[in-house]
């Protein structure tokens, strides 16, 4: 089954890059207001049982994947 | 006439880079990334750092700089023109050398010497070294790690690698490539030669007192360089 | 409930006592005002005011002729002739690396480097003084991975090299990492600037990153303060380290300098502008008028005491007359940043902070650091010291020195920290003779002849074990590090990293370390010129080791043509055992915890008359010793066995006793000279033997070859870390 | 408008993200057949016109946002 891992940096917290991302595309002459960075991970976990395998990645999320001090998450079932 | 060291915000080798080409009675300037005359530049390196903090994609927002289309310019007229560590991912993305720089195969830092094979002289960066040599040279890099499409890589291959990693015997070989660059690949330059990019550091290899002098016959090259450029 | 609600008595909350609470409304001569109540219990916390420490740090000696800036400045400056200055200090970063190791440690970095440019120093150089618990547990790996790549991350971007550093690993670290990071800078003498704010209706400048709700308090008890958590988890008081943002900050900051364009200027730290404000205006016997709307905030609807208080990263706050503000306002904007004046400095000593037109706080400026609380809590010997010493290691009759060998190369503490120094530009600015790797890092000055030796060094168990004499110990051991790179130490800068000193147990071991330490400066003559504490580094009651880090900085001029190193031992080299001897001083040495597997006694005492010497000897030596080592923790067999691995050459000493290999008494250096002319009569030496071959050999007591002994050394790190 | 963009590393080019963490998750027990990693950049553009700004955003990806010679990269709009 594939999964898609969304992480974002929590709400709060700077975003540096965000930030100077913005201003470079200002000076490129485009206008947008607001720029934020996310990760996204996607991977193969053997198997089929959903409930099962989710709450796999939300462990290797919580573990390894994501930082949850920093990083929200969000896990969904995307077509493989 | 002097060389053009560019500084971008976040760049920090600037001042070695002076420095060095000094060592080597080379006149070099620093010129702040938003100046847009380089007419009196008779070369240009782009000096290792962390432009705009390397924020996005190394390299990715200083191609932007207003002092670019300059350094551009100064390219396609056949100066020389080089970049080292964060201005070789400078070059490469500006689409003035082929290719692109990803994190090290690791995910680490890497600062320590390394040992380069030359491969070719015929870039303004190895012209005055022999084929074959093999310098000492400090890397200092995450993002050092060379990779290019198929297509791309078979131009470089053919006519663009100036440097490979190798052991103390100039063998190239997995053990001793440290980034996991493609085919060992630590510096390449464009198809005239005038313009080329290295991840490792010469001008930290430019006196014994500091471990290895092996940097100043790349500089030495451009300086070389300079005074009688490569016609484009 | 936020800051600006905050009920008056809510003063508990905030980490204050009820005696403190009192002496705040003593002060102002009516009770405080929320805003005000906020900004008394961060800048009277421990953190911030010292109040449990200060009464003692006034034990360690601080005078020389060449100090310039001693401690209560951002960092100590000393003199090193020819209109040179150097700026150094070192800071912990303990508990925010606990709960975040990469921001941690970055935001460690970006905080000591603003202490040294605040000096008008450029920073130069930075060392990491960082401790875990054990690797076999995951989540140390995973701290010290990230303090590491933290450490790197930031350093490496702003642009400063880390030239060296330690590292140590004990079980009690293993909920309360220790990160400690040193800066050094370099100016010329003019350049020098200081934090007082001076002259009716200057303006106070804030540069840098703008405001955010990140860290409020955290620096302080406010972190565990309940209005934390009402602030909604959306708000951890974790902080995000902007290296780009401070290396345009240090750039601004140097070009203000150099144009002579500020009168002070003061770094943002902890309780952010309220600190910031108040500090400058009280070091230079003013008042100020702040202005909080002119602040630039990153987000909407932020309160005053948000603002106030908020400890966002990559800010300083700048004095400047008038007449020059707009040349400070371009000269931001051509390196980038945000600059808003928000305050004038006033006559009177009043700091009035205005949100809205609406006042919300009006104190004297020196009250919040002057009138801070002062104590002198209860010290007693802990109970378990007599046992502690009782249950020493036993010395066997015979000992597998090979196999010992092997297994003190293993440990992480011991064997190759490269995993961590090559993940840290150590070579920027060309100034990096001597690099990580060997003893102290040697940085040359370009330009002159002359060298800057600096060696981060602590050692928490022998400190547990005996305070005054570890703390004795950790200052002689940097003092042989410095001196073998042909420099004589110079200054000290020390970080204190304690448990709770509301406990008397606690205060012991502080005041005996302190002692141990001013003793060992004193007899050097060195100077210390600043420090920190830390305290508090306890879980779930049970503290630390007390653990205090010493940062010495050496200097030599001219410098060493070829100053020693680690791998310039050949064929036929003798090598040489200098100072005093002791066999036996195995309480808190490696050989006792990783072979013995006794982590108990009591460490040797060290010896002050011998101990100079042999430093003077040293340092000397460094003009013509192709190798020079000081022997710390493995004793005698670990420091050769690091000269056959560094050099891949082998050596033959005969010793007959096994203990000398391994004991670990102070004052000892191991010297390769070319010739086998006795080094000097000032301080007894052995010649041990002769370098050559393939193996190191001990004669009847065993031998390894070098191929074996590097390739356990090389892995140790890697080998637990990947 | 809010847009998305999702950037992944061209088939064939390394991900060294992606396999180092592959194995970190191996060394964890979990079993996992295929890590990509990639960045998301989420930002707002004023204004409503979908197609028009979409090719905005484009021109922003195809110049800056992402690196053609190593990247793909997918548009979509999100509830702002
Ligand atoms: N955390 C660290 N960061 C950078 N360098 C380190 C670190 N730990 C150790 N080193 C380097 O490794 C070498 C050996 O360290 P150490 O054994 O503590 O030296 P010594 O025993 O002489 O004090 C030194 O050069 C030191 O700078
Ligand atoms: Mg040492």
């Amino acid at each position: 089954m594939r999964f898609r891992i969304d992480i974002t940096r929590r709400e709060g917290l700077s975003d540096p890059e965000g930030v100077t991302t913005a201003r470079a595309l200002g000076d490129l002459g485009y206008d947008v207001e607001h720029v934020a960075f996310g990760r996204s991970i996607v991977l193969d976990v053997p198997g089929d049982d959903e409930t099962g395998l989710r709450s796999q990645v939300d462990e290797m999320c919580q573990k390894l994947l994501a930082n949850p001090v920093i990083e929200d998450y969000e896990i969904s079932v995307v077509p493989g | 006439m002097t060389t053009a060291v560019v500084v971008f915000p976040g760049s920090n080798c600037e001042h070695d880079v002076v420095y060095a080409l000094d060592a080597l009675g080379h006149d070099a300037e620093l010129v702040w990334h938003r100046d847009i005359d380089l007419s009196g530049a008779d070369g240009v390196v782009l000096p290792g750092g962390f432009a705009h903090g390397d924020y996005l994609r190394t390299g990715a927002i200083a191609r932007f700089s207003p002092v670019m289309a300059e350094v551009e310019r100064l390219a396609t007229e056949g100066r020389p023109v080089i970049g080292i560590c964060n201005g070789f991912q400078v070059l490469c993305e500006a689409g003035l050398l082929p290719g692109a720089l990803v994190a090290n195969r690791d995910l680490r830092f890497i600062c320590r010497p390394i040992r380069l094979r030359v491969e070719s002289t015929d870039s303004v960066l190895t012209r005055s070294a022999a084929v074959g040599d093999v310098l000492t040279i400090p890397l200092n890099s995450y993002e050092g790690n060379y990779v290019a499409p198929a297509g791309t890589l078979a131009e470089v291959e053919d006519h663009g690698v100036i440097l490979r990693y190798c052991g103390p015997a100039g063998e190239v070989d997995a053990a001793f490539n440290p980034n996991g660059s493609m085919d060992s690949i630590a510096g390449v330059c464009n198809d005239a030669g005038n313009v080329a990019g290295l991840m490792p550091h010469p001008e930290r290899a430019i006196e014994d007192v500091l471990g290895s002098s092996d940097g100043r016959v790349l500089l030495e090259s451009f300086v070389a360089g300079i005074r009688n450029p490569v016609p484009a | 409930m936020t800051i600006d609600t905050l009920a008056p008595d809510a003063h508990r909350q905030l980490g204050m006592t009820d005696e403190e609470y009192d002496a705040v409304v003593e002060i102002l001569g009516r009770p405080p005002r929320p805003a005000e109540l906020a900004m008394y219990s961060v800048m009277w916390s421990e953190h911030c005011s010292y109040k449990s420490s200060r009464a003692h740090l006034g034990r360690f000696p601080t005078e020389a002729p060449w100090v310039v800036v001693g401690p209560g400045e951002n960092a100590g400056v000393v003199d090193l002739g020819d209109g040179w200055l150097a700026a150094f200090r070192i800071e912990s970063h303990n508990h925010p690396s606990f709960v975040e190791p990469y921001q941690g440690a970055a935001t460690g970095v970006g905080g000591i480097l603003r202490d040294i440019f605040t000096m008008g120093a450029r920073p130069v150089a930075v060392w990491d003084a960082i401790r875990f618990g054990p690797l076999d547990d995951a989540k140390n790996r995973y701290l010290l991975s990230g303090v590491v790549s933290g450490i790197a991350g930031y350093g490496n971007a702003v642009g400063v090299p880390t030239l060296g550093g330690e590292v140590e690993f004990a079980d009690c670290y293993s909920h309360n990492p220790l990160v400690n990071v040193m800066a050094l800078g370099l100016l010329q003498r003019e350049q020098l600037v200081l934090s007082a704010a001076s002259g009716e209706g200057n303006m106070a400048v804030l540069l840098g990153a703008s405001t955010g709700r990140d860290g409020i308090g955290g620096a302080s008890i406010l972190a565990s303060a309940s209005f934390d958590d009402a602030s909604g988890a959306k708000r951890p008081s974790v902080q995000i380290g902007d290296p780009f943002e401070e290396k345009k900050l240090i750039e601004a900051c140097l070009e203000l300098y150099e144009r002579g364009l500020v009168v002070g200027i003061q770094d943002l730290g902890a309780a952010g502008i309220s600190c910031a404000t108040s500090e400058s205006a009280a070091n230079g016997g003013m008042g100020m008028d702040v202005d909080l709307d002119a602040v630039h905030v990153r987000e909407p609807g932020m309160t005053p005491g948000e603002i106030l208080m908020s400890e966002s990263q990559e800010r300083m706050l700048a004095i400047v007359t008038p007449e020059d503000l707009d040349e400070v306002l371009a000269l931001a904007e051509k390196w980038e940043i945000d600059a808003a004046a928000i305050g004038t400095v006033t006559t009177g000593g009043t700091l009035r902070v205005e949100h809205d037109a609406e006042l919300v706080a009006e104190l004297p400026a020196v009250s919040l650091s002057e009138d801070a609380p002062r104590y002198h809590r209860a010290q007693s010997r802990p109970a378990w010291q007599d046992e502690l010493w009782a249950a020493g290691p036993e010395l066997p009759e015979t000992v597998d020195v090979a196999d010992s060998l092997r297994r003190m190369l293993d440990d992480p503490a011991l064997g190759d920290r490269s995993w961590i120094f090559e993940q840290y530009d150590h070579m920027l600015f060309l100034n990096t003779v001597v690099e990580p790797g060997h003893d102290g890092s040697l940085m040359r000055i370009k330009g002159t002849e002359k060298g800057l030796a600096v060696s981060t060094d602590g050692d928490g168990l022998r400190c547990y074990l005996d305070p005054m004499r570890g703390g004795a110990r950790i200052v002689w051991e940097a003092a042989l590090n410095v001196a073998v790179t042909g420099a004589r130490p110079y200054a000290v800068v020390d970080n204190l990293n304690f448990g709770n000193p509301e406990k008397p147990e606690v205060m012991w071991q502080l005041v005996e370390t302190i002692e141990g330490m001013a003793g060992a400066c004193e007899a050097l003559g060195v100077p210390v010129v600043g420090g920190n504490v830390s305290f508090y580094n306890e879980t779930d009651g049970v503290d630390i080791y007390p653990t205090p880090v010493v940062g010495m900085l050496g200097f030599c001029d001219p410098m060493p043509s070829r100053p020693p190193r680690l791998d310039r031992a050949t064929d036929g080299d003798v090598v040489w055992l200098l100072g005093p001897e002791d066999p036996e001083d195995f309480a808190g040495s490696a050989f006792a915890r990783i072979v013995l597997g006794n982590t108990s006694g009591r460490p040797g005492d060290v010896d002050a008359v011998a101990g100079a010497a042999v430093v003077r000897l040293t340092a000397v030596l460094a003009y013509r010793a192709p190798v020079l080592h000081d022997v710390g923790a493995g004793g005698l067999a670990v420091a050769l066995a690091e000269i056959c691995i560094a050099s891949d050459v082998g050596v033959h000493v005969d010793v007959a006793d096994w203990r000398r290999l391994f004991s670990e008494s102070p004052h000892r250096v191991v010297a390769v000279l070319p010739d086998s002319a006795v080094p000097d009569d000032s301080v007894p030496a052995v010649r041990l033997g002769v370098f050559g071959g393939d193996v190191i050999d001990f004669g009847e007591l065993g031998s390894l070859p070098v191929a074996e002994a590097a390739s356990i050394w090389r892995d140790a790190l890697p080998r637990r870390l990947g």
